[in-house]
């Protein structure tokens, strides 16, 4: 119930940005396009789902998009080499993992600081692509591109979108509806004490982090077949805009607070802004701005709210 | 030939803006804040004001390999008829551009081109002569260190097309009997990033303590180059200089330089009027959205204002020609 | 003795998020008196005195300051004015110094400079008065609660404080610690402060106070002088009805069915720099209480043998030895542990009663790994009822209880386990008579049904009530063993300190 | 978390732990010079040296932000704006001094950091949250003020770049140049104003427990706002630095992702992340060391695409390192 009243506040701001861009500009209102054009946002989603895990956990995650790129040049790699998709793509999200799992290992056994951790591995992740890959990119084969332009069987539902809804809905199912999801809430409100009550917690935050990966090598074979091609250079900084959708959904940074359902709808606001702006021509410099004064308006927004709802205005 | 001579003679004629609905050209440089798509968007505003067209530019924050993708779907949506666009990437942009040309969208890169992908553009208009630049970097900096010395090569990123095209003809030229006793010693990247250019080039100067010469051909790495010269003061008549002195050259808009000329840091550098290639694309447009021309290789294309171009291998224009910069002219551009 | 009240509450109200917990309630605090504050759990007493040291801003009434009225802003104006509060749960800065602790806010200063010799040299007289184990130069972090309290105190006096109000100052302390405190009170008291102690020890208060609020429901009940009432009438008045049981320090204890073999047995415990050589047997049906002054490292072996922290030695279960490395393995092998640190490490205040008291049983009452959540609600609904919390709804946060009513929180989560041993450090630390009560009969019933029960505990007449055999530690080694028959609060106090070469 | 009596004992002697850093820089200088001996030059020592002032004074800034259990990615951007805008009103009032302009930028970022302190402090906004905000925001406006219009060096005065170009004291060809000396300036301040005056050690207290910093009379939001308002003004004076040292500042790239290293530089320098614990000294060593990795690798001329994957691991080891293997493992215990 309190989560309701939580979600309440980017339920508003996504009709609000929908019937702004629809005032801005005269091509919003097409819903066929509007559907093409949040497939755009898939990754950030994907990336977004294993981020509201991990922060809800009271981590952070700042190698997500790395992950990514490093997952899309080696499956690229390896299609190249000849393998098949159904080969490939298994062996992608795997290596997705594991990556996370380097992450998650780091911070729970070795106690170190997620923030840093994933600063270093962000850099090491990408430089190994880079490394991998040198300057130049590699071609997906047809069999596996072009991702965006299917549609989900008799619906005008980019096959993207529907895949980010499906992820969307299993990641929620895990967080709101198993052990592990309580689990995770319990280690990011109070480790210790989690620990005390016989949580694993060290396992808990490897999970977060492992799920991280995951999608974010997922992640990266959408993106990889979307362009056609793989590069070292591919979503960077795409984990800033996956930590924004996941905190204008209301999770807590210091962990213990959040929910699936925020996160999607924050991103869907920040797809509906960006759409909109960008028909109506609104430059770079001011989108930058634009989404900047949203995200702390919205968190004001949220605390005001809880303050006079007798909730926690703490932060 | 014939057929697209009358072409360019129309054009000469001067009645570019067909009657009617007005044309609709949208330019996408790289990104925001750069100075020199600033001149290039110049160049698209005078000659769309010429034929009447409706102009916009708009483009990413950040140079991002994707970050153009999103832009380039709005302005499907917004129903242009011209995408002028300076590509973040070589391949990224190819399924979102297939999408464009099959609105009916004519694409043309302009200035930075998608190498091996151009079956994705209807054509493109490029600063000047690949086979020319790097040649005349290499004249250039033979002609200030009397064709002699250790020389090093300060690039922007190891996956620029441009830099990589420019970079393989300076190899080549060299080639050439002339310039035999130049060495390339060294070639080194400085991302188009302040810190890094300027890091880079420091590191140069202590590895080859005896170096000739610098060609940078990107304007941050000459400009964060002549930065690090100057402190370490090994230009002609520096106060460290060794023996000859280190020539730096490469490529930049004058504005960024005109300090370094005009203390001796830099004696010389060159750029290509990026104003043209702008002004170029414009006509293109036009040409092939209403006239419905069709771009082929060694075939004449002509304004008023720069005469005639030819389509080259690629279906490629030049905006070119090279122009070099000294103290005697530098003070007279201001771009 | 003078009368002029150096701070007075008229009518003072408080309400959390809706609810009035505090529902006009005076009080006076007189110079040179002591005034003490009692009432059940949740009844509102941490509430007023933080009011009257300007943490909580009332919702009504006033709060008068040597005789007008003030608006108190907040702590620090209240400190001021020379109104110090020592805080129910201890407030230290773990990466700070003693001496900083201690100064923190108001460090002497050099001209506009912070002077630290000085800092540091007026720390450890006043360390050195309060007989503290501690340095001025110790980091404060890892100290224990008693430790971090004594901190707190030190921290008023250097204030020079003229209203001291303590808040369960002596629910950690010892009795030889509770008597150097209570000198420092007396030299307050005759200096002219005045000061409030809430406490839940009758005992104490008896022995220290002039003057007794008691409190119920957030409604002052009555006040009387201690000459003039005994404590059956001051316990009536707290909880409204008569108590059948007596209190237990009169109470013999069930005697035991020993099992022969011990249901749970450790051999040589030692954890470097903190204990050695602790060995003890706790009999299934049996409670074992483990006494000791604070810092003689029972909550570490406890701990320890939970698998927070690495330490050497055999554990035995049933006669088989049993690996644990973590709270998780412990728990399997059916171990419950109730912290001595209730906030830091046995809650999540900011989540909800239900799933804090179901934490440790949200996995096996979730078979399939996933949630359960009515068979959830429904024992936590249960058991929260079984101990008489005071509770609004289950979906209530942690960290709106109070006290006690937290503390039951905690234990409730651990009967849902249903272990066979059961270790409690301190289990009725800042819990009030009625629910004192409550978990005593609470542990005697688990040890009739069969569990094994360590009980770690500061209070003497806790130990002896409670312990069928009493363990003694002192400085981490096991000094002492005595049996019911044979433990005097003498005998355990003397080994405690070491006045005797230890018995065991 | 009440942390046990080892973290206590290893926190008494916190000032081992800078050494770990340092042993750090000297390994980095010894396996680069072993195999470029060119490395030990004085050349790359001065490259070092200007490497790494605008890390320090940021860094003093996000040193006691990350103290306070905060942390402010919005200091490239600030940089970035202040840049610009001492950029222009050089250009606009080409007899400006330079004591003018780096006054300008101090103010400048004062007014950055303490719209992020008011929003943090007054409007509670999560730090990262914040900061995420402003840094977008800010960078946008650097865009918008500037027209997107890059400040080129014939934009600014001689005497600004001089202050990189040379300095007070040379000693065998390693020159330490003015904006080196302002940054120590600025550490020293730093390290002072911390160990002596109460805001200081309030800033401490607050991180090492902000419920009982509340409760025992510590002006809190005060200084939270402080700490990011300090941070700012240091952002906006390195602002100034940078136009200095590079001679021309560009709307895009200006202060660009400088946040990353300045926090790296922060942590690498023993800066306890989960607040309370921080030393000056610890991030002149982080500097020093992030400083001169990035030197060696140009030097050593490690092949370009190898750079980033390097300095990953290189941020990684000094972590591990930091930490200490022994630390470590007895976690490792803990940590199930
Ligand atoms: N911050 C808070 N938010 C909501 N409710 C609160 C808060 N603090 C206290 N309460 C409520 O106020 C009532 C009184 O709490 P208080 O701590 O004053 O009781 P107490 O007499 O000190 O109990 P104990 O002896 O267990 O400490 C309790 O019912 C508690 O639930
Ligand atoms: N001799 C000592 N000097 C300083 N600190 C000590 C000493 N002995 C124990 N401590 C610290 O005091 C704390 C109290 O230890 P512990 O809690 O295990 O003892 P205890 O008997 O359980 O005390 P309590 O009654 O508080 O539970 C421990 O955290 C330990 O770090
Ligand atoms: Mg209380
Ligand atoms: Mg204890």
């Amino acid at each position: 119930m309190i989560l309701q009243r939580r979600e309440a506040i980017p339920t508003i701001l996504v009709v609000v940005a929908f019937i702004g861009g629809a005032i801005a500009s005269p091509y919003f209102l097409d819903f066929r396009y509007l559907l093409d054009a949040s497939s755009l946002y898939v990754e950030t989603g994907l990336l977004a789902l294993g981020m509201t895990l991990v922060i809800i956990c009271g981590q952070i995650d700042l190698s997500v998009s790395s992950t990514l790129a490093l997952v899309a040049c080696i499956v690229a790699k390896l299609l190249a080499a000849g393998w098949s998709a159904g080969l490939a793509t298994p062996f992608g999200l795997a290596l997705g993992a594991l990556l996370g799992l380097v992450n998650g290992l780091l911070v729970s056994k070795l106690r170190l600081p997620s923030f840093v951790v994933t600063l270093a591995t962000m850099a090491a992740y990408r430089g190994l692509a880079q490394v991998m890959m040198g300057a130049q990119s590699v071609r997906i084969p047809a069999s596996m591109s072009g991702i965006d332009s299917a549609r989900l069987p008799g619906t005008p539902i980019p096959l993207p979108l529907s895949i980010l809804i499906l992820a969307a809905a299993l990641t929620g199912l895990l967080l709101h509806r198993t052990v592990m999801g309580r689990w995770i809430y319990a280690v990011g409100t109070n480790e210790r004490a989690a620990l005390f009550s016989g949580v694993p917690t060290s396992r808990v935050t490897t999970t977060v982090f492992v799920v991280s990966g995951l999608l974010a090598g997922f992640a990266g074979l959408v993106l990889a077949s979307r362009l056609g091609v793989a590069r070292f250079d591919h979503a960077r900084g795409m984990e800033v805009d996956a930590i924004t959708a996941v905190v204008l959904g209301g999770a807590s940074i210091y962990g213990g607070r959040g929910s699936v359902l925020g996160t999607m709808l924050a991103l869907l606001l920040v797809a509906f802004l960006r759409i909109g702006m960008g028909l109506a021509n609104v430059t770079a410099e001011f989108q930058l701005a634009a989404v900047g004064a949203l995200l702390v308006i919205s968190v004001i927004v949220t605390n005001v709210v809880e303050r006079y709802s007798g909730g926690r205005g703490d932060p | 030939l014939a057929g697209c001579n009358r072409g360019g003679d129309r054009v000469a004629e001067g009645e570019g803006g067909s009657a009617g609905k007005k044309l609709r050209i949208v330019y996408i440089p790289k990104n925001t804040g750069n100075p020199y798509f600033e001149e290039v968007t110049k160049g698209f505003r005078d000659a769309a004001n010429e034929i009447h067209a409706d102009f916009t530019t708009t483009a990413p924050a950040t140079a991002e390999a994707t970050s153009q993708i999103p832009i380039i779907k709005e302005q499907i949506q917004r129903g242009v008829d011209v995408i002028a666009i300076s590509a973040n990437s070589p391949d990224a942009l190819n399924p979102v551009l297939d999408e464009a040309r099959a609105k009916g969208i004519v694409v043309i890169t302009v200035d930075a081109d998608l190498v091996g992908n151009e079956s994705h553009r209807d054509a493109a208009v490029l600063p000047a002569d690949f086979g020319e630049i790097g040649p005349s970097q290499v004249e250039l900096l033979g002609k200030l260190t009397g064709y002699e010395g250790d020389f090093a090569i300060l690039s922007a990123t190891t996956d620029a097309p441009n830099q990589n095209a420019w970079i393989a003809k300076m190899k080549e030229a060299r080639k050439d009997p002339k310039y035999s006793k130049m060495h390339l010693v060294d070639l080194v990247y400085g991302d188009d990033a302040p810190q890094k250019s300027t890091t880079v080039c420091e590191a140069l100067l202590t590895k080859h303590p005896g170096l000739r010469g610098i060609i940078s051909p990107t304007s941050v790495g000459l400009a964060a180059s002549a930065q690090v010269v100057e402190r370490a003061g090994v230009y002609p008549g520096g106060d460290h200089v060794v023996g000859k002195g280190l020539q730096l050259t490469g490529l930049s808009t004058p504005n960024q330089l005109k300090k370094f000329v005009n203390n001796g840091v830099v004696t010389a550098f060159q750029l290509w009027a990026p104003y043209n290639e702008g002004y170029l694309a414009v006509y293109l447009g036009q040409r092939i959205h209403e006239d419905g021309l069709k771009p082929a290789v060694g075939f004449f294309f002509e304004t008023a204002k720069l005469g005639k171009r030819k389509f080259s291998n690629k279906l490629e224009l030049i905006g070119g020609p090279l122009q070099t910069f000294d103290k005697s002219n530098v003070e007279k551009f201001s771009f | 003795m003078q009368t002029n009240p150096l701070v007075t509450g008229r009518a003072l109200r408080m309400a959390f998020g809706g609810v009035e917990v505090v529902k006009g309630v005076d009080v006076e605090l007189l110079a040179g008196e002591v005034h003490a504050i009692v009432g059940e759990n949740g009844a509102g007493k941490s509430t007023v005195a933080k009011i009257l040291a300007g943490v909580h801003r009332p919702t009504g009434g006033l709060v008068e300051v040597g005789g007008q009225e003030t608006l108190l802003e907040g702590p620090r104006q209240a400190l001021a004015l020379g109104i110090a509060l020592i805080h129910q749960e201890p407030l230290t800065f773990p990466d700070l110094t003693v001496a900083e602790n201690i100064f923190v806010g108001h460090q002497p200063l050099k001209g506009r400079l912070v002077d630290w010799r000085k800092m540091e040299s007026r720390a450890d007289e006043l360390l050195s008065t309060l007989g503290a184990r501690f340095r001025s130069r110790d980091l404060a972090g890892g100290l224990s609660v008693a430790d971090q309290q004594m901190i707190e105190l030190a921290s008023a006096l250097t204030h020079n404080v003229k209203v001291l109000l303590m808040d369960e100052t002596t629910a950690a302390l010892t009795p030889k610690e509770v008597a150097e405190l209570f000198e420092i009170v007396g030299r307050l008291r005759a200096d002219g402060c005045a000061i409030a102690f809430v406490s839940h020890r009758l005992g104490e208060v008896f022995e220290i106070s002039d003057c007794i609020t008691v409190m119920r429901d957030g409604e002052k009940v009555g006040e009387r002088r201690p000459a003039e009432t005994e404590v059956g009438e001051i316990v009536r008045m707290m909880i409204g009805r008569e108590i059948t049981v007596p209190p237990s320090s009169e109470r013999a204890p069930d005697s035991v069915t020993r099992t022969e073999s011990p249901t749970f047995a450790v051999k040589s415990l030692a954890s470097k720099g903190r204990f050695e050589e602790v060995s003890f047997e706790v009999h299934s049906g049996e409670v074992v209480a483990l006494a000791g002054l604070v810092g003689a490292g029972r909550t570490e072996v406890c701990e320890s043998i939970f698998g927070v922290r690495p330490m050497t030695g055999v554990v035995e279960l049933d006669g088989k030895t049993v690996q644990i490395r973590s709270p998780r393995e412990a728990i399997a092998l059916g171990l419950a542990m109730v912290p001595e640190d209730r906030q830091h490490d046995g809650l999540l205040l900011p989540m909800s009663l239900a799933h804090n008291a179901t934490l440790a049983t949200v996995q096996s009452t979730a078979r399939t790994g996933w949630l359960a959540d009515k068979q959830e609600r429904s024992s936590a609904k249960d058991y929260l009822e079984r101990l008489h919390t005071a509770y609004r709804s289950l979906d209530q946060k942690a960290k709106e209880l109070s006290g006690g009513n937290q503390q039951k929180i905690v234990l409730a989560k651990w009967l849902m386990a249903a272990p066979k041993v059961l270790i409690l450090d301190e289990p009725t630390r800042g819990v009030d008579v009625g629910a004192k009560e409550e978990v005593h009969r609470l542990v005697r019933d688990l040890a009739a049904q069969g569990m094994a029960i360590l009980m770690v505990s500061s209070d003497l007449s806790e130990v002896l009530a409670m312990g069928h055999r009493v363990l003694v530690m002192r400085e981490g080694r096991l000094v002492a063993e005595m049996s019911q028959a044979e433990a005097t609060a003498e005998k355990v106090m003397l080994a405690a300190t070491g006045q005797v070469s230890s018995a065991a | 978390m009440r942390p046990d009596p080892a973290t206590a004992k290893a926190g008494r002697v916190w000032a081992l732990r800078e050494f770990g850093t340092l042993a750090l820089v000297v390994v980095v200088f010894i396996a680069a010079g072993s195999r470029e001996p060119r490395f030990l030059q004085a050349s790359s020592l001065n490259s070092i040296l200007l490497w790494i002032p605008l890390l320090i004074v940021i860094g003093m800034g996000q040193m006691l932000v990350i103290v306070t259990r905060g942390i402010d990615v919005s200091v490239g951007s600030m940089v970035g704006l202040s840049g610009i805008l001492v950029g222009m009103l050089f250009r606009t009032h080409p007899g400006l001094g330079v004591l003018p302009g780096c006054l300008a930028g101090v103010g400048v970022g004062l007014l950055l950091g303490s719209l992020n302190g008011l929003l943090i402090a007054v409007a509670r906004i999560p730090p990262i949250i914040a900061t995420l905000g402003t840094l977008s925001a800010f960078r946008g406006l650097t865009f918008i003020v500037s027209g997107s219009k890059q400040i080129n060096s014939n934009d600014l005065p001689d005497a600004l770049t001089r202050l990189s170009l040379d300095g007070p004291v040379h000693v065998a060809g390693v020159t330490l140049s003015w904006i080196l000396f302002l940054a120590l300036l600025v550490a020293a301040a730093t390290a002072f104003a911390i160990r002596r005056t109460r805001s200081g050690r309030d800033v401490f207290a607050l991180g090492s427990n902000p419920d009982a910093a509340r409760l025992r009379g510590i002006p809190v939001t005060r200084t939270t706002y402080l700490v990011y308002a300090f941070t700012g003004a240091l952002s906006g004076l390195a602002g100034v630095m940078y136009a200095s040292r590079f001679g021309f500042v560009n709307p895009a790239t200006a202060g660009q992702g400088m946040e990353l290293s300045v926090i790296a530089a922060v942590v690498i320098g023993s800066t306890k992340v989960t607040g309370g614990s921080g030393s000056v000294l610890g991030v002149l060593l982080g500097c020093l060391l992030l400083g001169t990795i990035n030197v060696a690798l140009a030097v050593l001329g490690i092949d370009a695409t190898w750079q980033l994957l390097i300095y990953g691991l290189v941020i990684l080891l000094a972590l591990l390192v930091d930490k200490g293997v022994q630390g470590a493992m007895t976690r490792w215990q803990g940590a199930r």
